[in-house]
């Protein structure tokens, strides 16, 4: 799209107006304190997002004390690692084999370690993937340039309760002796729901 | 079905579109306002996480297969502001407003870090767990709350009726269906349950392959 | 669910609303236009009913569910005509058009009594009833078309997996999971089974209330 | 509404400009013959209709050996009134009495005897009916006006396969010695669907 273009309108969208009015009658109200949503959206646009989640991939890689711990305990593991708090409350790691491969979703909602992950994206919380992701889920992975051998035996979790899931994926071949800090350039988001791979360096 | 929202398995979605890994986490600058906006007024206290989805399930049928996320977000909220008494019609139509006698629980900007990283944990103590890892459970069919008919509950219809492996037991938690409905917290043991992708799909399934669902006890008999 | 068509039992639609007995039989003048042109569009022997079932089951959710009646009707009957090569993209978009060469079988204004009244009767030979009155049978589970992944099949979700009562025998009719697929008219005995609504429903059902379902013998075993 | 108002605006709504830009293509293919849409509309709006039905009823409530032979062979009863046809071409009559009342719904489509009831009324082709009446037929019924004792059973049948289902509702009382004709007044669309009763006299 050229510099000079606008994806949108700069007229501001019907939604877009509606969830402003409705601020404005909750602070008006005293209910909502405008600085506390610049906190909050601060939070998840630039603090807690998916390199929480890759920080303990890539720990859980190089640290097999830690790996053990996070999937024995995953709550009180990404706990140490300072990783708390919103929908991040009961964490459980599954990790990625050579046998079996873990995908995570929530067909109900859209249910997602907000405090590893950060907010979902679009794709998550897409009917099509609430949909699909349970019955096919071999053919979404497809979507994700993702093939796995008939060999490989996928484990969808859905996201029924408060348990929010963290799949370890599979460490690359090629990065013996990477730091913890290099290996987690590596973790990709999708990655660590399980609709992708972690990079090959 | 239980509602619209229990989608897990229908047919006639298109395609998963994936995003870059560097997409903007909040596409519009509304959607965050939107996202802000229902986290802060969900900490007046004056209803459940499990009361504020029931509110987006519950939206009209065409409204929840139309709007987009954040717009189910914020007709759900404001359901629930009105429904709560938070707010009035009236003043959603531009009426008068005055301050509200729950100002004093607003949230301050400097505690959204300390509130935002706490969280609210779900489990509690509760009664002992019937079932153990390796046990075979069936689930309830018809999906339903059996407490408040069309209430809110987790177990997707696509799940209901079959016979899956307990792998996990996580003590007990809050239970969504009563929770939802001012029917206090009830905790009962909550499994995490196994289930062949081939019983729940058919021969489309691969072999082998598994669906894994947390289920509150209820939701349970033995199979 | 299987689809979004797929509604019964469904929570969250609003009240029913009658109409009076001598409301117009179309609401609209479209209304009529559009159902007569799915008639006669059909006439033309390029598809059969159970696929027309289908096309519109295939509508986008969000098209099923925001659509009105005679929308999701031509919606349909415009990806049958194109999807059969009745008529191109490039036509519909105002392109240039030539005489069709199914223009022989177009439905002539003189006929129309005779074709309406005699309909299309689906009953034919077929194999022998495996189950008779009385005999106690169970529902698919889950259903589908087990010739086609997401194929247009008539066992709803609701009735899936539960047992019912074989309370009439119909002898062999065409069968919809195969002749809305080209895979032929595949006649099976065909049955109306009687299920407990408690049994569908959970306890909120009056004991004692049933719903009746026609149902085509592979989707069904002995219980 | 007063007079010189307008339902709807004069400009044409868009689906109804959409049929007939389909139309005028599939006329100019010389796949459709206009004239035959007219005589196909002429027979719905005009011909086949709940008329129809009223007087199968009004039949089977003064002929007990055409009663009989409407509920063991439905399809053949109505053939002998005449009754043929698209929509109608597998009928099952079902008989309301003091301890049974049935109910007529298609939750997958909108199946209807259109041979006997002509095309179905906005709500039974509604989502909202769909989805209640196998669930809930005695709250769709209420809607309706017509509460039953809990002694009465209710059966509802979902019209899933090419059997169209006829309900015969209850001849009012004092309605001795009336003529079929003067009876088939009393016999509404909703009655024979079973969302309603006959009229009183």
């Amino acid at each position: 799209m050229p510099h000079d273009d606008h994806a949108h309108s700069l007229l501001p969208s019907e939604p877009a107006l509606r969830v402003k009015a409705l601020e404005t009658l909750l602070t008006r109200k005293g209910l909502i304190d405008p600085a506390a949503l610049d906190t909050i959206i601060d939070t998840y646009a630039h603090k807690v997002g998916p390199r929480n989640g890759a920080a303990v991939v890539a720990r859980a890689w190089t640290d097999p004390a830690f790996r053990d711990r996070l999937l024995s305990d995953g709550t009180s593991a990404v706990a140490e690692m300072g990783f708390t708090g919103r929908q991040g409350e009961h964490v459980t790691a599954v990790e990625n084999t050579e046998d079996t491969h873990n995908m995570v979703v929530c067909t109900l909602c859209s249910c997602y370690p907000w405090s590893l992950l950060g907010i979902p994206p679009g794709w998550y919380k897409s009917d099509a993937y609430r949909a699909r992701a349970v019955r096919e889920p071999r053919g979404v992975l497809a979507e994700f340039g993702v093939t796995l051998p008939h060999s490989t035996k996928v484990r969808v979790w859905d996201s029924t309760a408060e348990i929010r899931y963290l799949v370890i994926p599979r460490r690359p071949n090629g990065t013996e002796g990477w730091s913890p800090e290099d290996l987690a350039t590596l973790v990709t988001r999708d990655s660590m729901i399980g609709c992708g791979e972690a990079r090959r360096p | 079905m239980t509602r619209i929202h229990d989608m897990g398995g229908r047919f006639g979605d298109g395609p998963v579109t994936p995003e870059p890994e560097g997409a903007r986490v909040f596409a519009e600058a509304w959607h965050a306002r939107a996202l802000a906006l229902t986290l802060a007024s969900g900490s007046l206290g004056q209803w459940t996480l499990d009361r504020s989805r029931h509110a987006r399930e519950r939206l009209a049928p065409a409204d929840y297969a139309t709007f987009t996320y954040y717009e189910k977000w914020v007709a759900a909220l404001t359901d629930l502001l009105v429904e709560t008494e938070t707010i009035t019609r009236a003043e959603l139509e531009g009426g008068e407003t005055a301050l509200s006698p729950l100002a004093g629980k607003r949230l301050a900007s400097d505690t959204v870090p300390d509130v935002l990283s706490k969280g609210a944990p779900t489990d509690r103590r509760g009664p002992p767990p019937a079932f153990a890892v390796g046990d075979a459970v069936a689930t309830r069919r018809p999906p339903r709350n059996d407490r408040i008919t069309g209430g809110h509950t987790r177990l997707p219809a696509y799940a209901s009726g079959h016979i899956g492996n307990v792998i996990a037991s996580h003590g007990s938690h809050v239970f969504p269906d009563t929770n939802a409905h001012a029917l206090g917290e009830g905790p009962e043991p909550l499994y995490t349950v196994a289930f062949s992708a081939r019983d729940l799909w058919g021969p489309d399934a691969t072999q082998g392959d598994e669906v894994m669902l947390d289920l509150w006890q209820s939701y349970l008999k033995p199979a």
